[in-house]
């Protein structure tokens, strides 16, 4: 009943401004869970601004679980999907739960790596210094951690990666708590940098970023279901996807300005940000364009999961990925 | 026991023992110690038995501390002696017994209620009527003058004022045993001689069985068929008198009575025996 | 009487804004003299400007609406069990003994850690919040009306005893309102702990709420809606205490005040 | 007295001890009979098995120490500000008309929201965590204390008056004794909400402790790791209660107790 | 004021009055009305006046809850009053003042302390070195027949046990004014009478000032060199007697005393018409 009264909430704010509300009491509501609102999901909260998600007879609520375990719902069958990163079905999977991504909504790594100006602008002067991570093994720590050996530092004895949240890393650096932290999206890097910040690594530049990671590709923001979900609403599953695969295509199509306008319904009074994010998003070509993973971009992903620690061997990509949905929404929406 | 009998003995009139009445409460061989939080222990009674006959009045005398309140405390069932027994129509008490109305020493008005639910406090728990237990606690204020007073809270009260509510409160319920641990001590002469013609009035008329703490001896005299001498801790029962002074008696009058005045003295040349003893 | 108390409760409601509007000034000058930066600390203007803006939109009654109802549940859910357990606990000392130093334990759980738990037991629906909050409610109840219990007179239950009352009656005429300080401090704390933990229940797993709000404001560096929420929770709930006092006022008057 | 006590707590504690014992084997052999899904719940074996490992790699000490210090200074500031701060509220009635509605509208904060202020204004060292600590440990003991000031029997204080007893005697001979009772219940919640401040502080930014650990194993879905870390705090605090238990009984020896 | 003359002319015995002593404490035109929580008036004092003789013994008597505690309460400066003066010493008395000990007729012990520790509470607040008001605590323990409870709390003594702790605290430290508001109610006669003679005693030696409220008029008669009668509420001073009985007294034997008994009966009818005049 947890899910049947949340749906009662959303069925008012998701959809305020959508002309399909009416046909709102034929539509299957699903629950899609994220830890936190981003614009690196962007497709799929276009599926259900532009009522993509309408058409296919689907309607999403949107559940945002910061604190506590945002994939916790889906594995217990509370919520049917998931937005997170692609090490968590890696992790999950490891730990015996079977689940896979459907969709990844970006295909370039979003995140920076911003040095304290004007002190610290090499990551060399970075050794004995304070840096911050998400949790240890978050992927922005293995990122930062990554990005420090990469440059010839020892990043567990040369540096001290305590967990900060990221909220807190403006201030952390901007009282000198902090020598360096990574930049998780457009907007937090632009902020990093607006304060001071010097950009020391930018990993959304696919050169910089192979010279780390052996890759350009990395499909970081993903969308995943549980196995048995899976199983037992096909229909669903392929409607959900379905809709998405339009929403991509719309996004690949349109203007950062689109996108935003199209976004605000749910990204209410974050038009300033977004529009910050999502023209870094289009500069540095970090959304997907099909929602596929590459062969290499999943290495790197593995890569960094084992660097962080919350993998020990490798996993092959056909445990963690069903793009089967995928494949059939681009043959019927005809590409 | 020995003192009892060695004061049936004294007593000066007999011809009121002769209506042998039924044992209403009895106390057999008490012995009681407190055990203190710093581990002192005070032995409070020692081996006290008294035997209270039905509609008898009773009047508990000894010095202070000398564990009088404490026997009440025992008879009523609040306490459990270490030793002894109390048996209240020859059955054994265990635990408290709502036949006895016990007005203890202690102010013991619930500061959250007015006057008049303190005074329908018992009658509450009796479950009377609410309109009933009102007319009660109304007649019962406006006896003891506190008319006015019905919406006052226990701190607006002096003393005085408190203690007469406690005593309606009690005498509410209308017990068949009443306990009064020094009921009128705060009271000014007047108001405590209209109570005591009160008490006497209605124990004549209701025949209940009262056993009534005192420090004043005439007090006890004048109200009392009996009047029991504790000693000082750990306290025996030194002496018990019959007053054998007629019924009615009149409060404000009994004291100019030669008889009256014999028994007092009497009774306060064995006390200061006692003090003296003490000292 | 009751007239001349609200008259002078408004003095002092006057005095009490007037301290806030002096914090308020001086925060907006050292904002706008540089002194302190507006990133960080945003600036009452801004948050004054934010606020409107939520009111003509609408999220003020959106978002609040739901965190004030599920805080509204928790407090009486946990108000109700804590009292309860306090109770029970204090009538069986052997119990108490026992699950006395659990509860403590358990008090100090961070929880946030239950997130998970917490979804498999409630869901994501508006229970888990109520749980979340009710939870954190039940441990100031469930220890100040435990020490109440301890600190009743006990001549006063002996008097009802006396008079042939049952426990119940021990209950309600004496314990209960011997307790009330008690109760009303729990009040007092409970206010804060039950939003306290329905804005923990949203972190948990959300849609809306001012819990919703908080976290993605702050997610996106937006101070400013932060401090809208902080500033109308702190309003809100200063607010419910002059209904509590007032309660309060009422509840009391057999206790002769401290002046 | 003392043995007898100490004997008489023995049992009580082995009791305790045996209600949670019961509770384990119930949730192990859920576990073990596929009842409860051991992903989400994990099982008291491996949650022992998990305490065994940390005991031996010193992790409990390492992040158990720093947490259980930071919440001790936490306890310390907090109820030491919020009894001054009730205190003196007491003492002037209007002051504490005027900042009492504030102090309730604080209290309902949700901490975790101050997160970046908090690092602006003490950085992400040991500061921080005893700042978040005291903050929450300051309003139990704030609102308890200002109850149990308004509790004073007025008589007594009037005693100390007339025998020419200066404020501060009044303070220490009636007010703080009498407080005592609301003292030891703000210091039984205070020790949950320290350890909880201290654990919220390490969220908002730390390298180790159990807040660091508990966010740690949280995100890579190990539930023994958490549960662990819980386990070991509600077993901390039930001992800290003992302790304020026979301090409890200690100092309220001269209040007849209810049995 | 009439009162107050009338009085003096009835005075049997005109003698001590020739000794004109200084004014020590002086009521003036006192008036004083209760706002109840329930929003009742009791008008408790009216226009009450009285001068109190620098080393006088004045008892007060009057009805319960006619304002006896209250113009106590005034005269010590923990109530204000509606309307009039206090001066002691010729200077207006505005809030407490340590000169006077007020023993009051609440039970004021501090329950968390020991008797001894109650009792050494005046001379701590005065700084009295521990050694020394552990001396003198001592000594008035073992006065009023204490020995032995020095470290019990208050809650594991006697009614009477009680009173005598809250007496000796106030008799303690010593002060220049003594205020007793029924001191002895709840002490048997024994414990009372030597009581009564030590606070005789204390009161001839070091020559105190001394107000003292009773319900007992014997016992005023005893000890007072005046007993002041209070009328039932609004209270107003009716009558104002002369007690010319020698010193020093013997408690014990003064009731004998011929003289004795002609004033306890003159102002007993003077009081009986009063309570006539209520009923
Ligand atoms: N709870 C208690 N703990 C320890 N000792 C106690 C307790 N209650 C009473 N006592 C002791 O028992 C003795 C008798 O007390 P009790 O109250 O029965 O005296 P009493 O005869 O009623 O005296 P009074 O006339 O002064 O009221 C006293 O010495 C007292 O100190
Ligand atoms: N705090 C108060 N609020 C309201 N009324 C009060 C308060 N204190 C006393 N009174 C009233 O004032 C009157 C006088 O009280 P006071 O205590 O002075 O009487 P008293 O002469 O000392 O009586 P007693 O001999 O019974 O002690 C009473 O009617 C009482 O109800
Ligand atoms: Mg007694
Ligand atoms: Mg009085």
């Amino acid at each position: 009943t947890g899910c049947g009264n949340s749906n009662e909430e959303t069925a008012v704010d998701g959809n305020v401004e959508d002309s399909q509300t009416v046909e709102s009491n034929e539509l299957q509501k699903v629950v899609i869970t994220e830890p936190i609102r981003s614009d690196l999901w962007a497709p799929i909260y276009l599926a259900q601004t532009l009522g993509f998600f309408a058409e296919e007879g689907i309607e999403a609520d949107f559940q945002t679980i910061t604190g506590g375990d945002p994939g916790a719902p889906v594995l217990a069958g509370e919520a049917d999907f998931g937005l997170r990163g692609v090490d968590m079905p890696m992790m999950v999977t490891e730990a015996g739960q079977d689940v896979k991504i459907l969709v990844s909504t970006t295909q370039r790594f979003p995140f920076t790596f911003i040095g304290q100006g004007p002190e610290f602008t090499t990551i060399e002067s970075l050794k004995g210094q304070v840096v911050a991570g998400s949790t240890p093994s978050g992927s922005p720590t293995s990122w930062v951690k990554a990005a420090v050996a990469n440059a010839g530092l020892d990043p567990e004895q040369d540096i001290e990666v305590p967990m900060v949240s990221a909220p807190g890393y403006v201030a952390a650096m901007s009282n000198g708590d902090i020598a360096a932290c990574a930049g998780l999206t457009g907007y937090q890097t632009e902020m990093l940098l607006e304060n001071g910040g010097v950009m020391l690594v930018d990993g959304r530049n696919p050169k910089a970023f192979k010279e780390i990671m052996g890759s350009e590709d990395y499909q970081m923001y993903i969308m995943f279901a549980t196995d048995k979900y899976i199983e037992e609403n096909p229909e669903t599953v392929q409607s959900v996807v379905t809709a998405v695969a339009k929403a991509i295509q719309w996004q690949n199509e349109s203007s950062t300005e689109e996108i935003v306008e199209a976004l605000l319904p749910l990204f209410q009074d974050r038009e300033e940000e977004l529009l910050v994010s999502i023209q870094a998003n289009k500069d540095y070509d970090i959304f997907s364009i099909d929602g596929k993973h590459t062969e290499t971009g999943y290495q790197a992903a593995l890569k960094l999961s084992k660097m962080a620690g919350v993998i020990s061997k490798d996993i092959p990509a056909e445990k963690v990925y069903d793009e089967s949905f995928l494949d059939n929404a681009w043959a019927k929406l005809g590409k | 026991m020995e003192a009892v009998h060695k004061v049936e003995e004294r007593s000066n009139v007999k011809e009121l023992k002769s209506k042998k009445k039924k044992i209403k409460l009895s106390v057999k061989n008490i012995n009681h110690t407190f055990k203190s939080q710093n581990g002192d222990m005070t032995k409070a009674l020692s081996n006290v038995s008294l035997n209270i006959e039905e509609q008898g009045f009773v009047a508990l005398v000894g010095p202070s501390g000398c564990g009088k309140s404490t026997l009440l405390n025992i008879m009523s069932g609040l306490i459990k002696p270490n030793q002894g027994q109390v048996l209240l129509d020859d059955i054994p008490v265990k635990g408290v017994n709502d036949r006895i109305g016990y007005m203890s020493q202690a102010d013991t008005l619930l500061p959250w209620r007015n006057v008049i639910d303190n005074v329908a406090l018992g009658l509450e728990i009796k479950d009377v009527s609410k309109e009933e237990r009102y007319e009660i606690a109304q007649r019962l204020i406006d006896r003891v003058g506190l008319s006015g007073f019905e919406n006052s809270y226990p701190f607006e009260l002096s003393g005085g004022m408190r203690k007469r509510v406690t005593l309606i409160r009690t005498l509410a319920v209308d017990p068949e045993i009443l306990f009064m641990d020094e009921p009128f001590g705060p009271l000014d002469c007047f108001t405590k001689e209209m109570l005591q013609e009160d008490i006497l009035k209605l124990w004549q008329e209701n025949k209940k069985t009262v056993v009534y703490v005192t420090h004043d001896l005439s007090e006890a005299i004048t109200l009392a068929d009996r009047v029991v001498i504790m000693t000082a801790r750990p306290s025996i029962i030194k002496s018990d008198y019959d007053i054998p002074l007629t019924r009615p008696r009149s409060v404000m009058d009994i004291r100019f009575n030669s008889k009256f005045i014999e028994l007092e003295k009497m009774i306060w040349n064995d006390l200061k025996e006692e003090v003296k003893r003490e000292g | 009487m009751t007239i001349k108390y609200f008259k002078l409760r408004t003095m002092d409601f006057v005095w009490s804004i007037a301290v806030v509007l002096i914090f308020l000034v001086i925060w907006e000058v050292s904002v706008l003299t540089g002194k302190v930066n507006s990133f960080f600390f945003s600036s009452p203007s801004l948050i004054f400007k934010d606020i409107v803006r939520m009111q003509q939109n609408g999220d003020i009654m959106r978002h609040f609406g739901i965190t004030v109802k599920q805080a509204g549940y928790g407090l009486f859910f946990g108000g109700l069990l804590g009292t309860i357990a306090a109770i029970m606990l204090g009538m069986n000392e052997k119990l108490s003994n026992i699950l006395f130093p659990i509860m403590v334990g358990l008090n100090g759980l961070p929880k946030l850690a239950l997130g998970p738990l917490l979804i498999i037991w409630f869901g994501i629906g508006i229970q888990s919040k109520i749980f979340m909050s009710a939870l954190m409610v039940f441990f100031p109840f469930f220890f100040n009306v435990h020490a109440g219990y301890h600190n009743v007179d006990i001549s006063l239950i002996n008097t009802i005893k006396m008079m042939g009352g049952n426990r119940f009656q021990i209950l309600s005429k004496v314990i209960w309102p011997s307790c009330m300080p008690w109760l009303i401090v729990s009040l007092r704390t409970g206010v804060g702990m039950a939003i306290v933990g329905a804005i923990i229940g949203e972190y948990i797993g959300s849609s809306r709420g001012l819990g919703w709000m908080i976290m993605d404001a702050g997610g996106t560096y937006n101070t400013t809606r932060v401090l809208s929420c902080i500033f109308l929770l702190t309003a809100f709930m200063a607010a419910i205490d002059y209904l509590i006092k007032f309660f309060e006022k009422k509840t009391l008057r057999w206790r002769p005040s401290i002046n």
